[in-house]
């Protein structure tokens, strides 16, 4: 059976399955027992689970990811919510040097089962210290996985494998995809995984490779709709779903097929994520790609707050369609 | 602060055990009605943001300071001009007590290229340096470290400055409020940590998110002085900033005040205010800092009702002004989306 | 731990304000000396790592808990078997207490492949949770929200299981030290935060770091009991541990324990000590942990000069074996270097 | 007037000339002053500037952060030592929310002039909370500079630049370099600045570019050496010295002359810095590229304690001399 879900409700539905089948899974972050979090994403979960596995925390991040990872090294599974992602610096020590290490540091003796949700991305003009993507920061580190889903199904395949991983997963959510009625889809009512490091063909096409992460991903979609029918432009629009593990097989594959990659993120360009991307298809693709590998990212620049200045900030469909029509020159 | 020649001896009141001077009664009426014009500039500020926030003119979320106003105006006066500040999230007070031109603050706040930040900022990031105000900060504690550097800066240099570094009754648990603490005490540095307690930190209440009574008794935890005041009474603010912003400027280090007020509006643009009740902010709403502040300066026959209500409308229409400029102003252009990344 | 049945009725000791039960003197004999072999192990395993930096056989650091041993073994008999507890840098102590394997740890700072970590961690990444030992850690502060955490685990799962979380002094002034005692001051969470305060953060003294003459007087910030102790006296060490530890299995919430002692080496490999003097050890020295504990269990006839000369003997000659064991265990293959990164 | 100064020495004359030079300019840090800091850098400046200038912090890396800062904005100059680069995590939301956005959220009304130094890099036996190479992390993050000296010269004049710049900048140093006599080499007396964001080529070559950080310009160099001696293989081993801003223009001009490109960094492979000058190569140089870019890094892993762990997690000059015959193959 499946129903038609926001991205919201189906990362909440799948915390409630999870919570419902595994009494060691619980939430801790801030503001997210009455308020139901920021952006609304545990409404309810107080009235089902209780304030014991609802634990409303202070405005402490560093303590938050501290007191899941230890929970975790005993045997809770916490999901922990970070508000925005800008705010896992605070944080960074406990997630890069703890969590992410612990299990190599003690020679496989200790398991850190934990998920970090954080909402990530930028358009609400909430500016630079609370829109940035800072994937690149986490995806980095040995021993972390890195998760970002672009649409309601993956989101809950997606969180019930990062809460069933038993290492700890950086999840990170999108403020536009949330309550975005556009992106309503339909999504199973049971639990079902979405294996980590398996990424997924949202749009099949021969002319050119478009690999995007989260928001971008419905940008580089639209943009692909468009080009094909304004112009017949078919793109191949890859979504890698999870950074880290990179499914770089999957973004070969088509490259094959077409000759053509163009890489689409929200972050700066510099020392992006994309970078990798990049870097390994010219070295493993070098003899397939017939023109050199273009990304399409944030400028490089903090995240203004008036309109006008961040939607020149953040890639929209426009920087897109130029990208791939340049490629296909 | 300019002294009443006529105010001769000196008063002494008890706050929270502290003697001190009430130097409130010893300034001239002049400024006495000034701290009630910026009051009401703030209260009116704010409601005009609230409205062009329901208009959806304003791109992104604004904190409102209604009803906190006697902590941000109290402390300000009661330090010099060209003393600093750090501010909050919650900053548009500080800033207006600071001495911001509306005008350019609500530019800001639309996103035009005449506010403070190039509209690159908004509301959580005014800074006017010049006037002192060392920034709005979108990071609840991110500014502690901050303000703590500028303390260090005036220890260094000798320029007799201090600063006051405001922050929520959140931030109190952040690592940085423990580490930025303990440095100044350390190292004696001149900066008034300023509490204000307005019961919530967003939807989480204080009673959750301490086990202790005071959080000025974490002043023990440093070695440090501080209380506790009624951050709804102006004089009382003025007062406690006063005497302690002596004790910093004579190098005895710094000081935790907690100022004790609440936030009349929701958290943010979004919030259904389900964690608290009706009778609790109906109850806040009856200590309404400004209403007490105009009757101690009407019974003191600092200014008549005709005064008052001449001042409030004066504000009204320089808010007006403010708003207007700010309508009127350009936005940035796209061409300028990377400058100021770097100096 | 098991009692003595012929010691009946409860005696009562005053600690540094509180009333607690001298649960030392009813403990039985076997116990009395066990805690004093383990001293014994940790000095001469401490002797033996000084040997092998000496001889250029450990590649790293290494921090020494030489001086400091009444704490790690008083804290951790006054707790159970299966108990947690988080360590630091300087964590020999603690994992020898806590029951580790010598030949498995020593092994893991000669780097091979036999060692608890299989000779990814060496000396400041050994972790033995099956015992109840949840690592050391590198980072200074770092292990405090992770037993903050795995107290947290305790009280979901009911299991009566509580922590003991121990760091210096240094960390006390870190970020995470605040958050994470007022976290689990609100949540009463079973954890004892033991701050082993050796006089230095590395060459920092406490009266440069601080500014309050003891430092468990934070527990005023978090609202939760605590005390300081002579952490070079065993006997008060566990007296204390074991009246809080009630307190913790009680659900009463945690505490502040601040326990006095020094360190005899440098703080590391590479020290030239130019901030402390010669004197300064030496009085330390004299209240050698060791031999004040000796000295009870002499006076209280519960061993002879020749059981401790013997029980000294054998520890060093385990000591020895463990040694052996390392030298003569294999070092990893470079193969494995990307192995245990993920579950 | 030069004299031969170790990579320690030139970074302390560099901070003592400035600082004889600028009342403004001051240390702030853990164990600096009676100590000289952990690896020796600051020992004898206690004496000569005293505590108000030589400021021993206690261990609190998030406040030593806010505090430069806050004093920077207001006018001073801080240097910021953070021991261990491991440990710019705790100062994370400082460095990256704060410091570096503070002249753009602001629109230019305040200005950051402040230089934090830390030491980076394994080879010390001082696993995985102490060796890393987390430059990637502040490289991506516009407002901040990035620095990586590989040799006395470049140390003092790249930090006296640093020092006189009006940004935040990441100074980050390296263990193995500090004391070695092996890199002991000719600084001149007087200061001297190397500008921010010009690279340097170190060794001239026409077979193959070989870009590379910190101390893996030198374990470049000994490569190339052998590779000559022994192959007559001519390696152009380039020196970035500045990861942001960086001098794409200098790596580029090379690759036109070779049309082969080899990336060296310790950090592990994916995700890291080099994934940028890939990307930035292969979309710039795709004409000159007859050979796909290839990278030399760390393994994927945190680094090891073990030394022989350790030495197979960071790349050595085997690794290198390899991957430069199979890119000649
Ligand atoms: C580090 C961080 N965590 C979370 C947030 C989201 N947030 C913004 S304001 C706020 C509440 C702050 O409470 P308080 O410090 O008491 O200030 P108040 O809003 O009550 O004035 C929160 C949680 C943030 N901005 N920064
Ligand atoms: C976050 C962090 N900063 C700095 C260091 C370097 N360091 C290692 S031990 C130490 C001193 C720690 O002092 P304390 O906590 O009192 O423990 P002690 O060494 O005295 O047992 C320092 C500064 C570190 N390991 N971690
Ligand atoms: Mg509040
Ligand atoms: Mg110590």
């Amino acid at each position: 059976m499946t129903r038609e879900l926001t991205y919201l409700e189906a990362i909440r539905e799948a915390m409630q399955q999870k919570m419902r089948e595994d009494s060691n899974v619980y939430l801790i972050g801030e503001d997210i027992a009455e308020y139901g979090g920021a952006f609304g994403v545990t409404v309810g979960m107080l009235e089902e689970f209780g304030r014991e596995r609802i634990r409303n925390a202070p405005i402490s991040e560093e303590a938050i990811i501290g007191v899941a990872t230890g929970s975790a090294i005993t045997g809770m599974r916490p999901v922990a919510e970070i508000m925005f992602s800008d705010f896992i610096t605070i944080a960074m020590d406990q997630i890069a040097n703890q969590a992410a290490k612990i299990s190599y540091m003690f020679g496989g003796k200790a398991r850190v089962p934990m998920v970090i949700r954080t909402a990530g991305g930028g358009g609400t003009g909430a500016a630079a210290q609370h829109s940035q993507s800072l994937e690149a920061l986490v995806a980095h580190i040995p021993g972390l996985k890195v998760v970002m889903p672009s649409c309601p199904y993956d989101a809950k395949g997606l969180l019930i494998s990062s809460i069933n991983d038993d290492n700890p997963v950086i999840f990170i959510e999108h403020k536009m995809l949330y309550k975005n009625k556009k992106y309503i889809a339909d999504v199973p009512e049971e639990m079902y995984e979405i294996p980590l490091g398996k990424g997924d063909i949202k749009k099949e096409g021969s002319d050119i490779s478009i690999v995007a992460t989260s928001y971008m991903v419905q940008k580089s979609l639209e943009a692909a709709e468009k080009l094909s029918l304004e112009k017949g432009i078919e793109c191949e629009v890859i979504d890698i779903r999870t950074l880290r593990p990179l499914d770089i097989d999957i973004i070969l594959g088509s490259i094959k097929k077409t000759g053509k990659l163009l890489c689409v993120e929200e972050a700066p360009v510099f020392g992006g994520f994309m970078g990798e991307v990049a870097a390994q298809v010219s070295e493993k693709g070098f003899d397939w790609l017939d023109a050199p590998v273009k990304r399409v990212a944030g400028r490089n620049c903090p995240v203004p707050y008036s309109l006008v200045l961040e939607q020149e900030m953040i890639p929209g469909i426009g920087r897109i369609e130029k990208a791939v029509l340049d490629l296909l020159g | 602060m300019k002294k009443d020649p006529k105010a001769t001896k000196k008063l002494y009141i008890n706050v929270d055990g502290y003697e001190m001077e009430d130097k409130f009664t010893g300034l001239n009426s002049n400024l006495k009605i000034e701290m009630l014009k910026k009051m009401y500039e703030i209260r009116h500020f704010e409601n005009e943001t609230e409205q062009f926030i329901i208009r959806g003119m304003i791109h992104g979320t604004c904190h409102l300071y209604t009803g906190e106003e006697a902590t941000a105006v109290g402390a300000i006066y009661a330090i010099k001009s060209d003393d600093y500040i750090t501010s909050t999230h919650r900053g548009h007070g500080h800033c207006i007590a600071k001495g911001a031109d509306l005008n350019i603050m609500m530019a800001e706040l639309l996103g035009k290229r005449t506010g403070y930040s190039k509209g690159k900022g908004g509301s959580m990031h005014i800074a006017d340096v010049k006037s002192g105000n060392l920034g709005a900060n979108g990071v609840v504690g991110g500014s502690i470290g901050i303000a703590t550097g500028a303390a260090l800066t005036c220890k260094m240099k000798k320029n007799g400055k201090i600063v006051v570094c405001f922050f929520g009754d959140g931030a109190a648990n952040q690592g940085i409020f423990h580490s930025s603490i303990n440095m100044a005490s350390i190292w004696d540095l001149p900066v008034i940590y300023l509490c204000e307690n307005n019961v919530y930190g967003m939807s989480t209440s204080i009673k959750e998110a301490f086990n202790i009574e005071k959080i000025s008794d974490r002043k023990n935890a440093y070695g440090i002085e501080g209380l506790t005041i009624d951050g709804n009474n102006l004089v009382e603010v003025l007062n406690a900033v006063s005497y302690f912003a002596d004790r910093c400027r004579a190098g005895k280090g710094p000081v935790l005040i907690e100022s004790l007020t609440y936030r009349w509006s929701g958290h943010s643009k979004s919030d259904a205010q389900v964690y608290r009740t009706r009778e609790e902010i109906k109850k806040w709403m009856e200590k309404d800092p400004i209403k007490r502040y105009r009757e101690i300066l009407i019974d003191g026959k600092i200014l008549t009702e005709k005064d008052d209500r001449d001042l409030e409308k004066e504000v009204i229409s320089k808010i007006q002004e403010a708003s207007e400029f700010a309508k009127e102003s350009p936005f940035p252009d796209p061409s300028e989306v990377e400058d100021d990344v770097y100096a």
